[in-house]
């Protein structure tokens, strides 16, 4: 448990690092858990070699969803859109550096599920359906 | 001379499980699913071992036993709810089937567009989906009766929403957010006046309060067992006779049918009419089970009992600063949903679990009524008979160690 | 090398219990519903001692584990039945249920006035009561193929009525009273070639034979867990993906909704927008639990031993002079209805139990197939995993008391 | 068990003496137990003082069904249709001699919900109910 809250998340949490809105941007995407109401937002700027630039989240929710868009948001930039295409819940565990169960892991990929939707366009379902 | 319930915890095994080294289970969710006394586990053990065949039609003795199993757990359902008999009882799957059946039937049968279903803004999902399904179907219109701040019903608006004939009204007796008690009587006889139908939503009611739906005399009554110590995969709708007799049946299928040919069919007696198909034989035996333990301790003792402790962890919670709970100040049930500025619902759980103490966070099924209070989520303690003071106090406790995290 | 069956009748605690002084219940009525192994009630037991808790929205350890182990049966039943994914699973209450929700949204929404549904002469009457709910909701038409004297589909009939384009083809896998196996691949190949939808009722397949439902390649097929080992209170719809996706939804409340506001819902994923409510949650993990014993032991095993019994009993019946017994004589499961002459099938089981012999008498809901035999009930012995040849004497040796009886 | 085959139901099963049909008559009703299938028609006259002369039951079903039936014919003749309004469940079993469980009830009492409904006139559900 205490392993679950670790400093780096409540550090996060607390003082987030890439909250805010973007606009213009060239990737913009939001999104909901339904089990908790938890809505993030995220917005994505990139330059001419597709290259992310810049990065931002808002929107609410538990520690552990804004902890993990705040270090999603911060490993993404300067990495190419592909690139990103490819990140994995893994990944995203890995940044937080904890371990989850199902209902809490929801909470945790909430923030990548939103930029993969962003930067695949919406709908595809079927490319995003190894974050369930 | 009151009970003394701290002996009935005891009969909940799993009360005893530890779920982290050294931290037993504090059951705080309740109204989320209640636990279940062995006595009801042996019940359907017994069933099992002894009595286990298809119903109704086997002449053979274990069937015949079966047959009556079921259909004694229908009459101990009946009388818990002082209903007059027990054809007024059809076994269900749970609240949420309850209330589908009366929409799909009683509701697609007499509602049309542009009727007026009415509602109250602090309803569960479950007494409000099948009504907006019946929006998008046969374009009914629904209104809202208001909450108001402290989380008790606008009797007023009420009364100017039934000016406007509505055809039904359906409302929970007791929130599973606020609390809330509603006034369901003075409700039902106010619908009676301009000629509405009333459903009750008893999910929350009839496994914490003496209820007589005689007295209060609603048409129907919705209820689930997994909430009154009784199995999942069982719940009741009561309604009024001559209403059942009259609606067109649900599901399709076995045991609802008095005789089928190639061309048609012709329905059975209620309340076979609405239970299609393989009943939760099982299931009916531990309700019938859950029912009797709960008599026995008495329906009047056990809401003291939660109300106690409930008003107790209200005036810890607020005292304890930085809480904010939401709901009337009396005359509430035994739920307790609260905010804590700036930290979410779901860390609060979370930390609260690794001492062992189970809350829920969310929107509790009730989004709506989170909308109106304009909060996305809340944390929610709620108490059963099996509860005591001692668990407020844990979780004060458990809450002191979630603030010096966030702090 | 063949398993000796012996040895799992005592996993069925019923099975050693006297039913009248003297009388070991012998139960020859699986096919209205099965006994259960110790190893399926101890599943339910561990989950109320130790797990008990509602799921999905629970943060907290114990409702964690509860919707591991709901979701884990719901992924044993798609393996059981080789289908794609767990997604394609919806938990309802049993096959009639099952066969409603079908009905109640592919049907509502894909079938107008005038569409065809075809169905088959021997079927339950949980496949026909559905379709003639929609026959007059919406004018939709029904059309059976025939049975032939022998019991099997006529393939010829079926292949013409295809020629008028039936929207959905529905019909059992098993039938419940003459034991036919209808060629399920063979007639959803044909079905799909006219553009038709397929509805299997696999309520006394999945429990007797293999299934490979992505094999048979067919759009729905519906089973209940009470007719395998499982508990009752719980079934499932298999449905192909896309399929279930485009339904509407059916029961409205809480789990099966995205979002709700005052305004409107919106639908959550596949499967869980059909499962409005509390489910069934112990009763999913005793479901997942009966599908592991019965792997254990091997679905063509059993087949197997239940086709001997079945071929045996049908033999002794035959040669045991004025009974006849109606179906095919081999590719048969382990379902024997028969008729004796001048003797009314209610004397022939009640006579059977004083002996401890559980047989069914009765139209065992397809009354339409009896019309069409000219019989208006019949005596059902029924076999599983846990019956014997002995069982099959003790069967003849109480038939031959009941002829005496009423020589 | 041997009690519930008792040999008077035997014998009025397998040798009845009210099996047929009245054509004119005063009372006429059929109706069948769906569990079984089972249905018995009764057709009753009745003289000027509104007693009955004849009484005779049509239909198909279980020794317990038509031995209730033969029984209950016998039963009724010389009665007063006001008396037969009176029969009871008890008195039905009286005739027969024998207990049953509830599906076997059915059977045993559907000869007198027929009687009951044809003297009645049909649709007094409240008057049978004592039946169930
Ligand atoms: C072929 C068939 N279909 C459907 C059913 C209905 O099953 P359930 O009562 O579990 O819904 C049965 C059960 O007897 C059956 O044999
Ligand atoms: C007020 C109310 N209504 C309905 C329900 C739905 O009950 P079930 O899930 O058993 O159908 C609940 C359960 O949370 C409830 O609290």
């Amino acid at each position: 448990m205490d392993d679950l809250y670790r400093e780096i998340i409540i550090e996060h949490y607390k003082n987030p690092g890439f909250r805010g809105e973007l606009d213009p941007n060239d990737y913009t995407y939001e999104d909901e858990n339904p089990v908790c109401g938890d809505h993030i937002r995220v917005d994505i700027r990139v330059n001419d070699s597709g290259i992310v630039t810049e990065a931002k989240y808002s929107g609410h929710g538990c520690a552990i969803s804004q902890a993990s868009a705040d270090l999603l948001m911060e490993a993404i930039i300067g990495k190419k859109v592909e690139d990103v295409k490819k990140l994995t819940k893994q990944d995203v565990l890995d940044l937080l550096g904890i371990e989850l169960g199902a209902v809490r892991l929801k909470c945790a990929l909430l923030p990548l599920k939103v930029v993969k939707a962003g930067v695949y366009g919406v709908g595809k379902e079927s490319e995003l359906s190894d974050l369930d | 001379m009151s009970v003394d319930f701290s002996k009935y915890k005891q009969d909940f095994p799993i009360l005893s499980r530890e779920v982290h080294p050294g931290k037993k289970l504090i059951y705080l969710d309740s109204t989320a699913s209640t636990q279940k006394p062995q006595i009801v586990l042996d019940a359907m053990d017994d069933y099992y071992h002894r009595h286990n065949a298809n119903i109704h039609r086997g002449v053979y003795t274990i069937s015949e036993e079966a047959t009556e199993l079921y259909e004694n757990a229908r009459a101990k359902v009946a009388r818990f709810i002082h209903a007059p008999s027990a054809r007024s009882i059809v076994f269900t799957r749970n609240t949420t089937e309850s209330i589908n059946l009366v929409a799909f039937t009683w509701g697609r049968k007499n509602l049309k567009e542009n009727d007026l279903v009415l509602l109250t803004e602090l309803e569960h999902h479950s007494n409000i989906v099948p009504w907006q399904i019946l929006v998008q179907e046969k374009k009914i219109r629904i209104e809202f009766i208001p909450v108001l701040p402290d989380g008790i019903l606008d009797m007023n608006a009420y009364k100017n929403l039934l000016e406007k004939k509505p055809k039904l009204v359906a409302f929970a007796h007791m929130s599973n957010v606020l609390g809330t008690i509603t006034p369901v009587k003075e409700m039902t006889t106010l619908a009676h006046q301009v000629g509405a139908i009333v459903l009750i939503d008893g999910a929350q009611s009839v496994p914490h309060l003496p209820v007589d739906i005689q007295d209060i005399d609603a048409e129907f009554l919705a209820f689930s067992a997994h909430k009154m110590c009784g199995p999942t995969g069982i719940g009741a709708l009561y309604g009024k006779f001559d209403l059942l007799n009259e609606m067109p049946p649900f599901l399709g299928g076995g045991d609802m049918i008095r005789k089928v040919t190639f061309e048609g069919f012709s329905t059975n007696d209620v309340p076979a009419k609405f239970e299609a198909g393989t009943p939760a034989i099982a299931e009916a035996v531990g309700f019938g089970a859950a029912i009797d333990y709960l008599s026995s301790i008495g329906m009047e003792e056990i809401a003291k009992h939660e109300q106690e402790i409930a008003l107790y962890g209200l005036r810890r919670l607020e005292e304890s600063g930085g809480i904010k709970v939401i709901g009337p100040h009396n005359q509430r049930g035994g739920v307790l949903a609260f905010d804590m500025s700036g930290i979410h619902p779901h860390d609060v759980a979370q930390i609260l679990d690794s001492e062992g103490i189970a809350v829920r966070a969310g929107h509790h099924c009730a989004q709506p009524l989170h909308i109106k209070f304009g909060l996305p989520a809340t944390t929610r303690a709620s108490f059963y008979l099996y509860n005591s003071k001692e668990d407020v106090d844990s979780l004060i406790k458990g809450l002191d160690k979630v603030k010096m995290m966030f702090d």
